[in-house]
């Protein structure tokens, strides 16, 4: 199995914060990874710096065996910089691309706090995700010379309601949907670029055990439909051990444990993370 | 469904040739003096304006303010290339200057030009400037308009600009004809034309796959930006797009009023675009619409008697005396601001349902009142 | 619900207004005459001077004969602003209202901007103190009873070399304004000429700030300090002469012929030397008849200035009225055509002297232009002798 | 050096007082904006109306009564302007805000165009202020002197008031976080109200001393120096008070010297003094574009 995803010594500092340190993993093609640990631990951080929303002070992150992003630390940075790995990458070349150039890749997210376009409909939602794919250029557009593709496009995006079982919502506004269904909205838009590696940022955040449960199946489902890869930050047990082939446990920045889920569920220094230790005095 | 929708852009397009008829009717049936083209013709061009400051303002959500400046280059541009090259050489416009442009177009390229113009010092701006966010932008842009009212002010590009003195004698909307003919253009209609092509390539533009790239920047730069969309790329563009109609209305503007100069593209002008556009309604492009043809109504044409000693048959020359009439206009802006927040169209779009709607709901509330 | 209301309320005003707009019934023996001057911005305190002189020509001779039927007289006034932007819309509302002539306006570029909304109506227009001479180039519908900005440039230019003596000469002139820019310019190609030597600067729209163009002149060793701007400039100009110690003669057009400039120089050791088409005290009958009329009203006085002192451009409103009056009777018609047509022959002998038009443009011919000097003491103007070209 | 100083010396004069007036509207300016995110764009025209109203009081009643009575009114003026045209807008869009502060820009302009028939109005020469004294051989107003001082000293008392004070630490709190420091029982209105008074008060103290040195008031004469002293706000960091006032002399200095350039720098030529308020802005772009948040503002980081 290649690796899709590959994290080299990523660290992310912000200021004299450390939120993420030294972190590698990586996801083979077709698994579903977690990424799991206590609030802060520096989750989101290594999603958005996946995603290029930030860029890491330091390290490599490699797509489909390609280096896509890397830094090291530069400037004002390289003083203040406490992460480790400093000198590994300096002579290489700074890679760091805007999150919709990570997207055009074949990489999409959703996120923690759910951001739905507030004020399209459902449909329109989806098919704003398909604009990264359309080959017209805006002369075509506003002349209507491709309406083919865009047709096309608008047929691809009722399928894509219709498999996530939206079609019956396709022209309510997307933030008058339950919050469930904008959770599975914000997956199908994901979707609607057409993902290979899917990274889901709490996709289960709010729910109860049996829309939990729904969850999961769901997920199995589009990774088998779509041939996807996933990554998700999980903070229901349930579902994480439940779905997951691997889980990395991410605390205060660090990682402090991998393997499967039977592995992470009996490594201590998880059971200390997430139930506190008590520390001799 | 695809049949409501067909027949619904037939009646649009009904609608649409009814007004344009109706132009064309009163142009042969009144004076060419009369106050009403006045404001048909300033209406439609503020009009125009304010839809491509709507694309920016509602519909990207890039608080620009630098709309009068590109005006600015569309005037000047369209002015400069259409000015018979005969008025050039002579004293009669460039005065203290000898001018350097030894050619002129017709008034279609000289449109084109200008929006062309706008467009290209769009993008150059836009490129340090769209990187800015909210009210940074909006001051960065209001300083690049101010910028470029004073470098066509300046005296070195005197022999193209004129200095800071007015531009005249160029193909002013008298002075268009008809195609390959010297039968002259009817001027409101040409205005309307112009127009009403613009404000449809701009909807078109919105209800495309790049509109909703706009729409999407809009309400969510990140999860914009997440699903793939470039927002420099798109901000630009979106940014170039609005000032090349910008400067196409620049150019109307100045063959509306015969002559231009620099002076009067200030930042009070790009204001008062963006009232119209709030008035309308962000994100509506009706709205935009019909509050530019209000608008220029109620200054030029309507409260002209609050100005004048005679308003609605009462005379009272020591009350209604020069300045009064934009006493009140302000008065009524500000009541509308504070009490129609959303303007008057919010972001929806003039349709026949609503209409119906509306002209049912008044019915119904009568039937209360009595 | 509020939107209803919004909208039944703009629906009932728009109806009310097509109607009121469309009311205006045209009674059968009344000639109007457009007023086509600035009552605010800039050029406001010239512009309402100049308003009040047509305003009293009008109240001392409000009928006129047109052929055999005497008609009444009605002044349409609109306000031009001082900007050339709303100018054409100011014209486009004469027009409507169907004048026969139209006079103005103060202010050079107002009336550069105005013309082409004339000249498509047919209806003619005669320029009171607009000098610039693009107003009346190359068209037939403006006529002007003043002299032109090249004339006066000359003089006032000559006026710097011999009089003053001055070989430096500081000009400044307003960004964009067509009167100041042209009268500036005319002056340096003068005075160069003369062998002069000049610091040529201009201002931005809405400055208030001279001290450093002050500063300026004072550092760059001119002698004189020639500013022909709005009064509006005008008068920060003198004020702030006066606190940064310009020590030389400032000299400018017919602009400060106004009692704001007297009014700001007074008290102070400014020394403010203009050059205007009327001098106060020329024409005594009309000087105290203007005084009284002001007088016996409190608007009038404060669109005065505030006192009854008669400047120039009164005087020449006061002429232009009594000129398009008798153009009308010579055309024995309210047509504007036919107006137009009379016009060019039409001649009078007014408060300000003879007025006639030579034939190319239809600018007066004049050969006097007054000087006078800003009396610091008493807050009156004295008279210097007058230049007379020939 | 001494020599350059010397000769250019009432260039920096000018700069340093009408810089000094500027810092005084600037505050106002970058105050309301760290409350209420609203660039203000009535304020100019604020510190017109106190011009005006001093212009219209001083006629009829001494100086000793008229000066505090215009900090009065205009404090007033500040107070009813938020009063009924910001506070209804509170949970409305930011957009709606600023333009309802258009709007009311648009009002004050048309009612003092109304109110003094269009035309400039002459401002009461205030005994002393408006003396002429000779500095090292430069010919000047008191006031011109007088201004920056007056400015570091109002600026000190705000400093110290928003240090030390129950409502200059609410005004903080506000300023940091809107809605917590309304949970925490802060009467927000009221600090807004207040931040209004403080801002309308300065406004007009600076008009005494901007009308003083250019004595004549018009319906846009607040429109340039707002304008000018909103883009220093910006150009320190908008929102921060001691980065206005140090924007708004460099912009007052700066333009100075761009209008005196052919006189300082020896270069002859017209072309300069056309650029002087667009130099302004010129200046401001190249600042937001090295440093997006001006020179001391805050950089503000997005919660993904």
């Amino acid at each position: 199995m290649k690796d899709l995803l590959r994290l080299e010594n990523v660290t992310m500092q912000f200021g004299g914060v450390v939120a993420v340190n030294n972190l590698s993993m990586h996801v083979g093609e077709g698994e579903i990874v977690a990424l799991i640990g206590p609030n802060g631990a520096g989750k989101t951080t290594a999603f958005n710096c996946i995603t290029g929303v930030y860029e890491p002070s330091n390290g490599v992150i490699s797509y489909d065996g390609k280096a896509i992003i890397r830094n090291h630390p530069t400037g004002r940075m390289r003083k203040i910089y406490a992460g480790q790995e400093s000198g590994k990458y300096a002579d290489e070349k700074i890679l760091n691309p805007t999150p919709d150039e990570i997207t055009k890749l074949g990489i999409a997210r959703t996120f923690q706090n759910i951001r739905l376009f507030r004020s399209m409909t459902v449909f329109e939602n989806v098919l704003t995700a398909m604009h990264v794919r359309a080959k017209e250029n805006v002369f075509s557009a506003v002349l209507r010379l491709s309406w083919r593709e865009e047709k096309s496009m608008a047929e691809d995006a009722e399928k894509l309601l219709e498999e996530q079982g939206l079609l019956s919502h396709r022209d309510d506004l997307a933030t008058s949907l339950p919050y469930g269904l904008q959770r599975r909205l914000e997956i199908a838009r994901a979707l609607a670029t057409r993902p290979h590696l899917l990274l889901l940022d709490e996709p289960a955040a709010g729910m109860n055990p049996q829309e939990t449960q729904e969850l999961s199946a769901f997920i199995r489902q589009i990774k088998e439909r779509y041939d996807l890869t996933v990554l998700m930050i999980e903070h229901h047990m349930d579902l994480v051990m439940g779905i997951s082939d691997r889980i990395y446990v991410l605390d205060f920045g660090s990682l402090i444990a991998e393997g499967t889920p039977d592995e992470v569920q009996n490594n201590q220094r998880v059971i200390d993370a997430y139930l506190g230790v008590a520390e001799d005095v | 469904m695809d049949r409501a929708k067909r027949n619904h852009l037939i009646r649009i397009f009904i609608a649409i040739a009814v007004v344009y008829l109706a132009i064309l009717v009163l142009e042969f049936t009144l004076r060419p003096t009369n106050i009403l083209f006045t404001v048909l013709r300033k209406g439609a061009i503020y009009s125009l304006v304010a839809v491509s400051m709507n694309l920016l303002n509602g519909f990207t959500g890039l608080f620009s303010l630098g709309q009068a400046g590109f005006m600015l280059l569309g005037a000047y541009t369209y002015a400069i290339f259409t000015m018979p090259v005969s008025v050039k050489e002579s004293e009669r416009v460039y005065k203290y200057y000898e001018c350097i442009v030894g050619f002129d177009t017709g008034a279609f390229i000289g449109l084109i030009a200008a929006g062309l113009v706008a467009a290209f010092f769009a993008f150059l701006i836009g490129l340090p400037v769209l990187r800015l966010k909210s009210d940074y932008l909006a001051i960065a842009t209001l300083g690049f308009a101010e910028i470029l009212r004073a470098i066509f002010q300046w005296d070195v590009l005197g022999p193209l600009t004129n200095g800071a003195n007015l531009l005249r004698e160029y193909k002013d909307l008298t002075r268009i004809t008809l195609p390959f003919t010297d039968i002259p253009f009817p001027p409101t209609l040409f205005v309307f034309i112009v127009v009403g092509i613009c404000i449809l390539l701009i909807v078109l533009l919105i209800n495309s796959s790049y509109g909703r790239a706009f729409k999407a920047i809009r309400d969510d730069e990140t999860a914009a930006e997440a699903m793939g969309i470039n927002l420099f790329r798109h901000k630009e563009l979106s940014f170039v797009i609005s000032s090349f109609f910008a400067g196409v209305s620049g150019a109307l503007l100045a063959a509306f009023q015969y002559t231009v100069q620099a002076q009067q593209f200030k930042s009070m002008m790009t204001y008062e675009i963006l009232l119209i556009v709030v008035i309308g309604g962000i994100g509506s492009i009706s709205g935009s619409c019909i509050a530019s043809f209000l608008y220029i109504a109620l200054s030029e044409w309507w409260l002209r008697g609050l100005d004048m000693g005679r308003f609605l048959g009462i005379d009272a020359p020591d009350l209604f005396r020069s300045g009064f009439r934009r006493l009140v206009f302000s008065v009524i802006i500000m009541i509308i601001v504070l009490f129609f927040s959303k303007g008057i169209m919010g972001d929806k779009e003039l349709s026949f349902e609503r209409m119906k709607g509306f002209v049912k709901g008044i019915g119904r509330k009568k039937g209360v009142s009595k | 619900m509020k939107k209803k209301l919004l909208f039944c309320l703009v629906l009932l005003f728009s109806a009310v207004m097509l109607f009121a707009g469309g009311s205006s019934e045209a009674d059968s023996t009344v000639v109007k005459i457009g007023v086509f001057e600035p009552a605010s911005g800039d050029n406001g305190a010239g512009g309402k001077q100049e308003t009040l002189g047509i305003q009293y020509a009008n109240y001392l001779t409000p009928t006129v004969m047109v052929g055999d039927t005497e008609y009444t007289v009605e002044l349409v006034v609109a306000d031009n602003e001082s900007s050339n932007d709303r100018a054409a819309t100011a014209a486009a509302t004469l027009v409507n209202a169907d004048v026969s002539v139209a006079l103005g306006s103060y202010g050079s570029g107002v009336s550069i901007a105005g013309s082409d909304t004339f000249r498509i109506a047919g209806v003619p227009i005669v320029g009171i103190t607009c000098t610039n001479p693009q107003v009346t180039e190359g068209n037939t519908h403006y006529f002007r009873i003043c002299y032109l900005d090249p004339f006066q440039g000359t003089v006032l230019a000559n006026y710097a070399y011999d009089t003053l003596g001055a070989r430096k000469v500081y000009c400044l002139a307003k960004l964009g304004d067509d009167y100041s820019g042209g009268l500036v310019n005319y002056f340096i190609e003068r005075f160069t000429s003369l062998g002069g030597e000049v610091v040529s600067e201009t201002f931005p729209d809405g400055n208030s700030d001279f001290t450093s163009y002050i500063a300026n002149a004072k550092n760059s060793g001119c002698e004189v300090f020639f500013s022909p701007v709005s009064t509006e400039a005008a008068q920060l100009i003198i004020n702030q002469a006066q606190s940064q110690g310009l020590g030389m003669p400032i000299l400018a057009g017919d602009t400060w012929d106004s009692n704001v400039i007297l009014q700001a120089a007074k008290g102070t050791d400014v020394d403010v030397t203009v050059t205007t088409f009327y001098p106060e005290g020329a024409d005594p009958e009309f000087d105290e008849g203007f005084k009284s009329w002001v007088n016996s009203d409190s608007a009038r006085l404060s669109n005065n200035g505030g006192d009854d002192t008669v400047a120039a451009v009164t005087a020449m409103g006061f002429d232009a009225y009594y000129f398009v009056l008798q153009a009308i009777q010579n055309a024995a018609s309210i047509d504007p055509a036919d107006v137009m047509e009379a016009l060019w022959g039409t001649e009078i002998d007014g408060v300000t002297g003879h007025i006639a038009l030579e034939q190319v443009n239809g600018d007066a011919i004049r050969n006097t232009v007054y000087v006078k000097h800003a009396n610091t003491e008493t807050g009156g103007w004295d008279a210097l002798p007058a230049v007379v070209v020939d | 050096m001494a020599d350059f100083l010397h000769q250019n010396l009432s260039y920096f004069l000018s700069g340093i007082s009408v810089g000094g007036q500027y810092a005084l509207i600037a505050i106002g300016y970058t105050m309301v904006y760290g409350i209420l995110r609203l660039i203000n764009f009535a304020h100019g025209d604020v510190f017109m109306c106190a011009g005006l109203i001093m212009v219209y009081l001083s006629s009829s009643l001494p100086f000793a009564v008229s000066v505090p009575l215009v900090l009065i009114f205009t404090v007033l003026l500040g107070f009813i302007i938020e009063r009924v045209a910001y506070r209804p807008l509170r949970s409305a869009p930011r957009m709606s805000v600023m333009i309802s502060a258009i709007g009311v820009s648009y009002l004050l302009q048309n009612a003092a165009l109304y109110f003094t028939g269009g035309l400039a109005k002459v401002y009461p020469a205030l005994p002393w202020l408006s003396d002429s004294v000779v500095i090292w051989g430069a010919t000047t107003r008191v006031v011109t002197i007088v201004t920056p001082f007056l400015t570091a000293a109002l600026v000190v008392l705000l400093t110290l008031l928003i240090k030390h004070t129950k409502i200059g630490m609410a005004m903080r709190a506000v300023s940091r976080d809107f809605e917590t420091s309304q949970l925490m029982g802060i009467r927000i209105n009221r600090v807004i109200s207040i931040t209004f008074m403080i801002g309308s008060l300065l406004a007009a103290v600076a008009s005494l001393l901007y009308f003083t040195n250019y004595a004549s008031v018009t319906p846009t004469s607040g429109s340039m120096p707002g304008l000018k002293a909103f883009v220093a706000a910006v150009f320190g960091g908008i929102g921060s008070i001691p980065g206005a006032v140090i924007g708004a002399f460099i912009i007052g200095i700066c333009e100075n010297i761009i209008k005196g350039g052919s006189s300082i720098f020896g270069i002859p030529g017209s072309g300069w003094t056309t650029f002087s308020d667009a130099f302004t802005f010129a200046f401001l772009i190249i600042i937001l574009i090295v440093k997006p948040t001006g020179l001391f503002g805050e950089k503000a980081v997005d919660k993904v």
